[in-house]
């Protein structure tokens, strides 16, 4: 079982003939993502990695019916990128890109919402259904089948947790890079709605990190609609607090955000939280062992 | 990018919402003239903190030689670890009751939303959630009037102050995303007997949208070392510590940090090179640790984007051009892991395959020297 | 049966203290409709046709679950009002104003669709169940129950047409004005359908007039998915052509707009089209009687 | 609102849309100018028309003489029932391709919408579908390159020619949703080895926007009467028979004159004072019939919005300030129905109940006077 994607769904790259698209087009083929055409404009009629690239997002939906794409757009263009995909009919769209502005951001959430469609990140490694598909840029070999669900608002930190538990001979259901912005597509809540459905997953990590509240969200929502097991790790907790300006971050906040009040919010919800990535496999294995 | 009070008001200006007369000065002999030009003042630091106010921040005068002294006061006032540049000298309005105001971006909503509340000044943080109004505004249709009559409902606002309002909020939404504001604060935003007028300027602008704003000043909080990091694209930050840390992510660059404080060892910096780094960037980022002469040199690479093949070859190209003569504690693994690690092995660098025994590495190290 | 409201539709008027918004509160109350509120800015508190009043439509919905809102505002605040019911919840909204820019009625509806929302008009009459409820500004001794469903472009013509049934003794099921605008929230199509699906609809009325593409539109549906007989009358025989700038309307149009393109098209799709008014219930008694 | 074609480039360059140089001329003396100063010359007459060009109403010149010559016979022209004011006289570009582009609204979809063709020219109506390009555009986020680019791939234009309608259709578009246009259309748009220009301008503006434009000018193709009318806010139009319409509702009102035409009779005009006319409006409508001199006033009213009781007081009014002295066929039904009828009858009026009868009867008076 997977959620969010699976061996069938059918992806296209923006951007694919980039040094990045390309790269990480060949990564996912060889994963298994069925990956079905590229977009690249000006460059329609080529081939990367054997997908046929077309001028634009339409054309690649069109001749191809795809509902997946995943961008490789120099920031300042990604919005319109997204729209593209959106319009066309995009369901999963996944932004790769750093510092897309965060004015577009609110924007392509905005389109996605009246279109109907996920998106994940900016600023993600994306997502990969273990053994099936992945739409991102994480490596490979530690995206193994297996009972865990992961997400995750950080990408190498991930990984670290995925490749220790790796190392302890424990696979994952499905990892969902958030992305690491203010403003993202899916939120904790979002992803732990689909692994509590999800009959594969049978305990969930949480990848947090200081500054806003999604973490105390997440632990919120735990309480009252979470009933597999949850780990968390959470990063920086030896971070110096940062200069703040005006009030409205706090009013929003209202005393989260803190390393501390994650953790307190967490503990309260029943979630156990590793304080080194190392402890993360040691909690999972008592968590699938019902302990 | 945070703004400056009187920047903020400059932007405020440019958008037709009224801020007090004023006089920016670098010295506190400057400030005698403005009571002659503004009469009764008040006398404002320029500095990028929440805490202005009550670290004294703020002075008034009514005749030039308590304006001096008030300026040379506050020009001597450190706040909040920060030092005064420059005063802002204010007309003083009659102020008939402090507003709250303000526009930022909630993320949970993915949306801009409206904070604001009849009881604005010092102690807003502390005003009681239902005395808070907070509004998510829809992008795709912007601040329309139906927004800012239902704010006005919820706050009991009714009649000329809702017509005020009314006015200045568009003024402010359309500044907020043509300027691609993170924050755009109004505390306190004064009704008088002139209608409202900004008491204050809070403005941060969006880094990664500062491309499309080349007529914005550019102001920045960095260290001299992290202005270099910044040309490089490089978020790095001080701290203080003697292991010098570079990894690549934010979480895990985070994450090395709290495990080296966890296995008693003090970093010296925050430093995250980016995501897929190529051989140049990667070069430099090594440098510029280098520079800042540590003690031990943790790095800590996961490749997925980033290839090890190319962080390997930077640090062999760093070694041999500039030489590399402290200890270094070298985690490599991920995306293209056996090609850096013969290209390390070459030289006689060996690498960890765990981050945990890395790190305790670079504490023992530190402790050794 | 009804289509779009019955008389548990629970409805909100936007501008109810102006002078046609009171009016008309007092006429849809006596004809049964349940108006549950009012909004008015600066009139929170008081109360019309013993309807009270409140400051915004969210107050009003908050407050009295409202489903549906009826406007008297003027054109120029229109756009707002809208989108404040819209964004209220409102999932039913007549548009009564005439006048109202193109622009603002596009911006409407682009965001009706985000919200899921049914907009009739601008520049309608509204839409009434007969003997259930009635949001619009009809005469209310015409609209009796009956097997027939109306719907129209233009007002007056429309009570003309079903003043003529009802002096025959023939009621309606629901009549829809979808107003004379250029860009109006239903089609002819949108309301065929639900007439389509509606066991009460014996035969239907489409009251039609020359300009635009929609009557053409109508037909090729009518031919396609309606089973019930069609009555059509047009206005505008007597028309001289208008002065026309630039292709693009006749581009969007292609031939069609014209008196007799109408008439033919309706034709072949099997509607019988009245040459009068008076004409209409003679030809629905046939269809009524399967003839 | 209808621009002249000089009036629609000015807008056009005031969004920085490339348009010819060019002299604007009221009378053929003042063309021998151009060509000293525009060389080789295209001469436009300027009406509110789309068949100037295959009536006639432009030519060309490259002499002083000819450009007088010309601009003379387009002077003297009438194009589709319309005589020529104003000429345009343009510099003559170097046209490589003629294409077609324009904004306009597609009520179907409820958006606006890109037309837009290789083939552009006269004869752009023939234009098979396939070559038509029609793009829908969403108004919440408007004109984004995506959009643009899809246009040409349908197109099948790419290279150069692309770029310039990536810069082009942004600012078509702004233009178009800035100023209210109901159509903004520029055929040919012309490839030029400068880029593309556009050589024609077709540009309308939403009537009911126009009070958010003052700076736009008013332009009307009305007589003096439908100007007279407009300022009453009625919609009017002058037909030519004898027996003056009146009615509330403009379906009703074209049904009116399709049954006064059925039954043998000539409509003098369309009019339609709306729905829920007050006293004044209605006596100012009745007065504005009567000063046309018809042989018969035909009143139609099927009360909904509109008062029958408003309606028949407003007769009365101004049949005794003014004196109504032709014969009337009077229809009144609807709200207040009764009201309505009882003010006539004081009067001695009578009214009909159908409309079929009204019409009958107006027919009937009109052969008998």
């Amino acid at each position: 079982m997977s959620i969010y994607i699976d061996e069938n769904t059918r992806v296209i790259v923006q951007g694919i003939t980039g040094r990045q698209g390309s790269f990480h087009t060949g990564q996912m083929l060889s994963y298994g993502t069925n990956i079905v055409a590229g977009v690249s404009p000006g460059k329609g009629g080529q081939a990367v990695e054997g997908v046929p690239v077309f001028e634009t997002a339409f054309e690649a939906v069109e001749k191809h019916a795809a509902d997946a794409s995943i961008l490789f757009i120099p920031a300042p263009f990604a919005r319109d990128a997204a729209y593209e995909a959106l319009e066309a009919g995009i369901k999963i769209l996944v932004l790769i890109p750093e510092s897309i502005p965060l004015h577009d951001a609110m924007d392509i959430m905005a389109h996605a919402r009246q279109k109907d469609a996920v998106v994940v990140g900016p600023n993600t490694f994306g997502l990969v259904s273990s053994g099936s598909s992945k739409i991102g840029i994480m490596p490979n070999r530690y995206f193994v089948p297996g009972p865990v669900g992961v997400v995750s608002r950080s990408g190498t930190l991930c990984y670290e947790i995925v490749g220790h538990l790796t190392e302890h001979g424990i696979g994952t259901t499905t990892v969902v890079g958030m992305g690491g912005d203010r403003v993202v597509g899916l939120h904790f809540i979002d992803v732990l709605k689909k692994f509590e459905e999800d009959p594969a997953t049978e305990t969930i990590i949480l990848v947090g990190e200081i500054g806003g509240s999604a973490e105390e969200e997440a632990a919120a929502y735990i309480t009252s609609s979470i009933s597999k097991p949850v780990v968390a790790y959470l990063a920086g907790k030896s971070a110096p607090p940062g200069k703040r300006m005006g009030h409205a971050g706090a009013i929003i906040e209202r005393g989260r955000g803190t390393f501390e009040s994650k953790v307190e919010a967490l503990n309260e919800a029943g979630v156990k939280v590793a304080d080194l990535p190392t402890k993360v496999p040691p909690l999972i294995k008592d968590a699938l062992a019902g302990k | 990018m945070k703004l400056y009070e009187h920047l903020g008001k400059e932007l405020f200006a440019r958008y037709d919402i009224p801020v007090p007369r004023s006089k920016l000065i670098e010295s506190a002999d400057q400030a005698t003239g403005a009571v002659d030009e503004l009469g009764e003042v008040v006398i404002k630091s320029q500095v990028l903190s929440g805490k202005r106010g009550k670290a004294g921040g703020i002075g008034f005068a009514s005749s030039p030689d308590e304006a001096k002294k008030e300026a040379a006061r506050i020009f001597d006032l450190e706040i909040d670890g920060l030092t005064t540049e420059k005063v802002l000298i204010e007309e003083k309005i009659k102020i008939e009751q402090e507003l709250y105001l303000a526009l930022t971006i909630d993320g949970s909503a993915h949306r801009p939303v409206v904070l604001a509340s009849l009881d604005g000044g010092m102690d807003v943080e502390d005003v009681p959630e239902e005395r808070m109004i907070r509004y998510p505004v829809d992008v795709t249709i912007g601040m329309q009037g139906y927004v800012i009559r239902e704010i006005c409902r919820r706050m009991g606002v009714t009649g000329d102050l809702r017509k005020e309002l009314l006015k200045l909020l568009p003024k402010l939404y359309k500044m907020f995303r043509e300027l691609d504001a993170e924050l755009a604060e109004i505390n306190p935003l004064a009704l008088t007997p002139d209608g409202l007028i900004a008491a204050d300027a809070k403005v941060t602008i969006d880094d990664d949208a500062l491309y499309r704003h080349p007529d914005l000043p550019r102001i920045s909080e960095k260290t001299a070392l992290e202005l270099k990091a910044e040309e490089l694209d490089l978020a790095y930050v001080e701290l203080g510590g003697d292991i010098a840390v570079m990894a690549n992510g934010a979480g895990i660059t985070m994450a090395t940090l709290d495990m080296v404080q966890h296995y008693g060892g003090e970093p010296a910096n925050f430093l995250d090179f980016g995501g897929g780094a190529d051989l140049e960037k990667t070069s430099k980022s090594l440098e510029l640790l280098l520079g800042t002469d540590p003690k031990v040199l943790l790095i800590n690479i996961f490749g997925g984007i980033t290839r090890c093949d190319v962080v390997a070859e930077a640090f062999v190209q760093v070694k041999q051009n500039k030489g590399i003569d402290l200890p270094v504690s070298f985690r490599l693994v991920g995306t293209n892991e056996a090609e850096g690690k013969q290209i390390l092995e070459k030289e006689g660098i060996k690498t960890f395959a765990s981050m945990d025994e890395a790190v305790r590495h670079a504490v023992q190290l530190s402790s050794e020297s």
